[in-house]
C-alpha cells in the first residue's frame, strides 16, 4: 500500500526526520496561497502514485506567483500515466550542492531487511542499480537486532559518502529503519537525500510502502492508505476484500486462488484475448462473495465478457453455482456473458445446479477462457 | 515413497478450536493423517476433532509425541504460533494461514536458521503424501498415489495440475504448497533436493510464479544437482509490474526483476520444459515416465 | 538501584499493569487522611529498602482509623534492620483468594534474561527456590527477540497457573519483560501477584532494582533513584562518582580496583580487623579524587584507622602520594591514623614523597593491612 | 609460549583519537605490540599514535589485515563497538570499557553465539603475553616471559599477583583479565580451557571474586580436563549480601548464592589451593613448578 509523498513526508517529519517546509494543495488558489506562504523557489509536485514524475511533467520549480499559477493549471487535473492530478504538494526549493540515495527494503532471498545508500541520487536509482551496482552499497540487517549504529556507519561510509555529512546520514538512516520496523513498511525510499548549501541534509523525497497484511495494526496508516486509491474498482475491492488488479483488457475474470487466477489471465492472453483484471475471491467463497465479484466485474465497463473458474478445496461447486444464479437471476438482462468452469469438491454438483439460461457452463480450463475470449472478440465485432 | 510426511507423522494442530482449524483437523483425519491432539491457550483438557487439547504446543508434543504441526491461527497470531512450533521442538510446522506480516516472517525466518524444525508456508495450502498423511487443506480426493512429485507456490493451481494428472492415471509421491508470500519456510529449492533424494520420486512438477528469485536459484539448483526430470509451469506472465497479484509475494517489481520471462528462461536454460497451459504440464510430466 | 515499592508501581501502573489504589504519606496525618480516601481495609507498608518487611513489623493491616492512626506511629520513625522509615505507602487492601510469584532477572550464566512464575506466592520465594525449586518454572528468553508471546503463556501454564487466569498472568508478565527491557532492569519481582475474590488480577507488591550502568539513558529512573538513597554516606559516594559500600566494621579502606578493594577487606578480616567499608577510587586517580576518598572514609565515625591501597597500572604512585599530602597537610591533626601501601607504576617515587610525619608507609599489602588492623586496635584500647 | 595473542597479531584500537584509548594505544605499541590501525567513525584518514584511522572497523581491518581490536569507547557506545568488532569480522575483541549496560551486554552475547570471534571483557584490563603483545591497559613493566597463566575477573588484583610471582622469578606465559562484569565474552573456563591446551603453560593461577557461578563452572572444568595445576583465589569473602562491590558482577544473591565460600569450596573439591593471602596463591605456584 504506497503512502503519497506528502503522506510519507508527514510521517518522517514526525520521526524527526527534516524534510522541506510544504503545504498539501487541492486548487490553483490554494497553490497560489501556499507559496505566498513557504516563498520562492517553491516546488509543485503531483500526488499520485507514478514513478518519474518530474519527467512526465508533475512536478514544476516556480520563482514566482505567476509561476506558480502557470504550474498549478497545469499540474492539476492532469493525466499522470493514467491517473489524475487531483492534488499537488507545495514545498520550499532546496538550493541543494548533493544528492544521495537512500532506502530500506526487503530482500526476499535473504529474508532480510536491506539498507541502501548511494551517492547517485536524484536519478533513477532502478537504471543505476542495472548499469554500476557497485554505486549503491547494501547492509544486511538481522531483524531479531534491528539496525546497530555501526551498521548505519558502516553503509554510509561504504557508499563514499563525504565524512562531513557521513554522520547527519547515518542518523536519517537509522530513523528510516526504525520507522521501516514500527510501521510495517515493505519499502522505504529517500531519493534523494539533499545536502544543501548550507551543510544541512534533508529529505527532498518520500517513498513509503506499507505491508498491506499488516494494516490491521496500523491503524494510522490504514487511514492514510485508505486516502490514497486512486481508482474506484479498486477501492470497491477494498471494501469488498478481494484480491483485485484492474488490467487494460476487455475479458474479465473471477477465480479462485492466486496462481490460478493468474493462470487464467495467462491463459486469456495466450488464446488471443486481453485481460481485464485480476480477480481472487478466495478460499471457501459463498453466495454473497460471488455475487459481489460479479458485481465488480461487471462494474467495469471495458469488460465485454467473463469467465468464472473456480478449483474447488474448501470452495464447494455447489455454493458457487448457487451464488452464480442468485447474482445473475436478479438480471432482467445479463450485462456481459459468462462462462463458468468448476472443478474439484462438488464441481458436478455445481454444473447440474447452474442455469444454462444465464451462464455457458465448459468442463476444461482451457476450454472457459477460450469460450470467453471468442464472446469478447463477437462483442468487439 | 514421499517426502516430509508419511503416516508415522504424529500432527499438533494448532487453533484447533476454531472453526477452520477444527473442520480441517477433521478432514485430516478423516484422509488418514496421524493428527494426535490438538493446542489452544486456554482450551487445555478439551477434546477437539475427537483429539485431546493442549495449552501450549510443547505440552502437546510432550505428552502426545507429536513431531510436526499445522498451524491455523489468525494471522496477527500466526508468527507467534510458528514461534512456538520452533520452541516445542517440532520437526516440521506447517503454517496455513494467509496475511502474516512480513515483518514478522523475517524474525520468524532468522530463528529458522538457529533451529532444526522445517516450515512450511505460510499462505500455503500445505503438503501431502497420497493415502498416508496431509497436512493442510488440500483437497485429498484430486490426489492418487504415484511417483511424481510437486512443489508450488499456489494452492489450486497445484489442484489444477494434479487433477490433470490423476485423470491420466499419474500418481503423486508428495504434493508441497510452499505458499505464496515473499518470506516462506521451505523454498523451492529446498524441496527439489528433498524430491531428488526420494528414490520414490521419479519426476517432479514445479510450480512457480512471478515475483522473487526463488525460481531462478532453483532452475541453478536442478541445473547443477538434479538427476530427477522436472516440469515447470510460472503463472503471471501478464501481470503489468508493481502490481501484487493476490499472493503478497507475487509482484514483478517496478524495476522489472522477478518477471515470469526471467524464470522461464532460467528453468529453460536448465533443461526444464515450461508448459504454456496446466495441460501441457501434465503432457511434459508424462513423456518423462 | 533498588527502586522503592512507591516507586516502582508508579512504572507498573503506567505500563497498565493492574496494582492496588494508594497514596504516600510520611506522617500519621497523612496516613490518616489516606485511609479516609482509600477506606478499609488498607495496608500501612514502610518504604526502605529491607526484605521482609512484614516479618519485621513494617507492614500493618489497619480497619479503622483507630488502627490507622496506631500503625503508622509504629512504623513511621521505626528502625527496620538499620534503616530508619520515614515514608509508608497507604494501599487499598486486595481481597485475594490465590497468590502468585512473578518476576524476571538475567541469568548470568546463560548470559539471558529469564522469567519465573510460581503458584508459591506471597512467601521468601528464595526459600521457595532452595526447597522446592520444581514449584518455579523458568523460561529463558532470547534478548534480540524479547519475550514471545507464546513464551509468557508457556511458563505461565508450566508453573501450573489456574487456567482462568493464565491469559491476565501471561499478559502482566510481558508487560513485565517489557518493562525490564525498557528500563534496563536487573530485575523485576511481584510477590505476590494477587487473584482477588472478584476475579481480577493485581499486582500487590513491586521490587524493581534498574542497572546502575544504564542510568545514563534511564533519566526518569535516575531522579526516581537519587530519591532512594538512604545512607548520607553512600549518598555522597554517589556524588563523588565512587564505588562505596558501608560496612560494620571500624577499618576504613581506600584501593584501586574492585578485586583488590574486596581483597584488602578480606585480608583485614584475615588479620583480626573489621572493615568499615569498600570504596574503589577506580583507575587513573588524580589528587582531587585521592582527597574526596580520605574525606569519605574520615567522615564514617565508625573508623578507627585507614589502610590506603594502591597497586599502580594507570593510575601513577606518584600522583597519589602527591594527593595524599594535600589532602592530610589541611589538617591541624590526622582524625585517624593512615598507612599507605603503593606499588606498580611510580610506586617507588610515591614512597619518597609521601609525608611519612603524616602517614605510615608500609611495602607489602600484607604488612599494611597488618598496621591498620593494630592502629584501630590501639585507638580501642 | 602463550595463548590468544602474540607478536603476530594486528590490532586495531577503536576509540584510537580519544585520550585514553591515544594513550594506551602508544603504551601498547612501545610494549611492542603490533598496533596496525585506529577505528574512529568520522576520523578516517588521520593518523592517531603513529597509525592510520579509519571511519570503520571493517575498512581497518581489510586495509590493514588486523585481525584483534581493543575497545575504548564510553559504555553508551561500546555495546554498538562490540558488535562492530564481531561483524568486521575480528578473530578477537578486547573491551576495555567499564560500565557497559548488561543489557547490551546480553544482546552481545547472543550475537557471540552465533559468530567465531572471541570477546575479552569488558569491564577488563586486557591481555598480554609477556615480551610479545599486550592489547589492553595493564602495566607491561611488571610481567615477564615465563610458564605461568592468570585468568582473573579483577585487573589491580591480577597485577598484586604477578608483582609477587615476577620478584620471585616466576614468569608468565599470558595473562588475562576476564572482566569483572555479570555478562562477559570470555568466561573462566574458556581461559583455563586455552592454557591447557597450550603446551607452554605450566601451572595457572586463577582468581576469582563473589557474584555469579563461573568460579564453581571452572571448578568443575577442572577436575574433569584439567592436568596442568591450577592455584585459586577468590577475593569478596567479606563482602555483605546484596550489595555490588565495585564490579558490576561482584554482588553476593540475597539468597546467599555467589558467595565466596561457595566458590573456595568448589575449588577446594576439584583440587585447587586457594590461597587466604595473594602472597599465599604465589607459594602455591611455587610449589608446582
Amino acid at each position: 500500500m504506497k503512502l503519497h509523498e506528502y503522506q510519507a513526508k508527514e510521517v518522517f517529519a514526525e520521526a524527526g526526520i527534516p524534510v522541506p517546509e510544504s503545504r498539501l494543495a487541492s486548487s490553483v488558489e490554494e497553490v497560489v496561497e501556499a507559496v505566498g506562504e513557504i516563498g520562492y523557489p517553491a516546488a509543485i509536485k503531483a500526488q499520485v502514485h507514478v514513478g518519474g514524475r518530474g519527467k512526465a511533467g508533475g512536478i514544476e520549480i516556480v520563482t514566482s506567483e505567476d509561476e506558480a499559477r502557470e504550474a498549478a493549471e497545469s499540474i492539476l487535473g492532469m493525466d499522470l500515466k493514467g491517473y489524475t492530478v487531483d492534488r499537488v504538494l507545495v514545498e520550499a526549493g532546496v538550493d541543494f550542492v548533493d544528492e544521495l540515495y537512500v532506502g530500506v527494503t526487503m530482500d526476499r532471498s535473504a529474508g532480510e531487511p536491506v539498507a541502501m545508500v548511494s551517492t547517485e541520487g536524484g536519478v533513477d536509482i532502478e537504471e543505476v542499480a542495472a548499469e554500476t551496482p557497485e554505486a549503491i552499497a547494501r547492509e544486511h540487517v538481522d531483524p531479531a537486532f534491528g539496525m546497530h549504529p555501526f551498521e548505519s556507519r558502516k553503509v554510509v561510509y561504504e557508499a563514499g559518502v563525504d565524512r562531513e555529512f557521513a554522520g547527519d546520514v547515518a542518523s536519517i538512516l537509522r530513523t528510516l529503519f526504525d520507522l521501516y520496523e514500527e510501521s510495517d513498511a515493505s519499502e522505504i525510499e529517500v531519493n534523494p537525500v539533499m545536502i544543501t548549501a548550507d551543510d544541512e541534509v534533508v529529505a527532498a523525497d518520500a517513498v513509503m510502502n506499507i505491508d498491506e497484511d499488516a494494516l490491521f495494526r496500523q491503524p494510522d496508516l490504514a487511514d492514510m492508505a485508505e486516502a490514497s486509491y486512486e481508482d474506484d474498482l479498486e477501492r470497491k475491492a477494498g471494501e469488498y476484500g478481494f484480491d483485485y488488479v484492474r488490467l487494460s483488457g476487455n475479458v474479465g475474470i473471477i477465480g479462485n486462488g492466486a496462481g490460478l487466477v493468474m493462470t487464467t489471465l495467462d491463459l486469456v492472453d495466450y488464446y488471443g484475448g486481453e485481460p481485464a483484471n485480476f480477480l481472487d475471491i478466495g478460499g471457501g467463497a459463498k453466495a454473497e462473495r460471488v455475487a459481489n465479484a460479479l458485481d465488480m466485474v461487471f462494474s467495469d465497463e471495458n469488460v465485454d465478457s467473463v469467465v468464472f473458474n473456480i478449483f474447488g478445496g474448501i470452495t464447494r461447486g455447489d455454493e458457487v453455482a448457487k451464488g452464480i444464479n442468485e447474482a445473475l437471476e436478479q438480471f432482467d438482462e445479463i450485462p456481459k456473458p459468462v462462462t463458468v468452469r468448476l472443478a474439484g469438491t462438488r464441481a458436478e454438483e455445481g454444473m447440474e445446479i447452474l442455469n444454462t439460461d444465464l451462464v455457458t457452463v465448459e468442463k476444461t480450463l482451457e476450454s472457459a477462457v477460450q469460450r470467453a475470449v471468442a464472446d469478447a472478440e463477437e462483442v468487439n465485432q | 515413497m514421499s517426502i516430509l510426511v508419511d503416516d508415522d507423522t504424529r500432527v499438533v494442530v494448532q487453533g484447533i478450536t476454531g472453526g477452520e482449524g477444527n473442520f480441517h483437523a477433521e478432514q485430516m483425519i478423516e484422509y488418514g493423517t496421524n493428527v494426535v491432539a490438538g493446542a489452544v491457550p486456554g482450551k487445555g483438557g478439551q477434546t477437539s476433532a475427537g483429539v485431546p487439547v493442549y495449552d501450549t504446543v510443547q505440552k502437546a508434543a510432550i505428552e502426545e509425541d507429536a513431531d510436526a504441526s499445522v498451524i491455523f491461527v489468525p494471522p496477527a497470531f500466526a508468527g507467534d504460533a510458528i514461534f512456538e512450533a520452533l520452541d516445542a521442538p517440532l520437526d516440521l510446522a506447517v503454517a496455513i494461514t494467509e496475511g502474516v506480516p512480513t515483518q514478522d516472517m523475517a524474525k520468524v525466518n532468522k530463528r529458522l536458521s538457529e533451529v532444526d524444525t522445517r516450515l512450511i508456508g505460510p499462505n500455503c495450502p500445505g503438503i501431502i503424501t497420497p493415502g498416508e498423511a496431509k497436512l493442510g487443506i488440500l483437497p485429498g480426493n484430486i490426489f492418487s498415489e504415484g511417483k511424481v512429485g510437486l512443489v508450488s507456490r499456489s494452492g489450486t493451481l497445484t489442484y489444477q495440475v494434479v487433477d490433470s494428472l490423476t485423470q491420466r492415471g499419474i500418481g503423486q509421491s508428495t504434493a508441497v504448497g510452499i505458499g505464496g508470500d515473499p518470506i516462506i519456510g521451505t523454498s523451492f529449492v529446498d524441496a527439489l533436493a528433498a524430491f531428488e533424494d526420494d528414490p520414490d520420486t521419479e519426476a517432479v512438477v514445479m510450480c512457480g510464479e512471478i515475483g522473487g528469485e526463488d525460481e531462478e536459484q532453483a532452475a541453478a539448483y536442478i541445473a547443477e544437482n538434479m538427476e530427477t526430470p522436472v516440469a515447470g509451469f510460472i503463472a503471471g506472465r501478464t501481470a503489468p509490474p508493481g502490481k501484487r497479484m493476490g499472493h503478497a509475494g507475487a509482484i514483478v517489481s517496478g524495476s522489472g526483476t522477478g518477471t515470469a520471462q526471467s524464470k522461464i528462461d532460467a528453468l529453460n536454460d536448465a533443461g526444464v520444459p515450461v508448459g504454456d497451459t496446466p495441460e501441457e504440464v501434465a503432457d511434459n510430466v508424462e513423456s518423462f515416465l
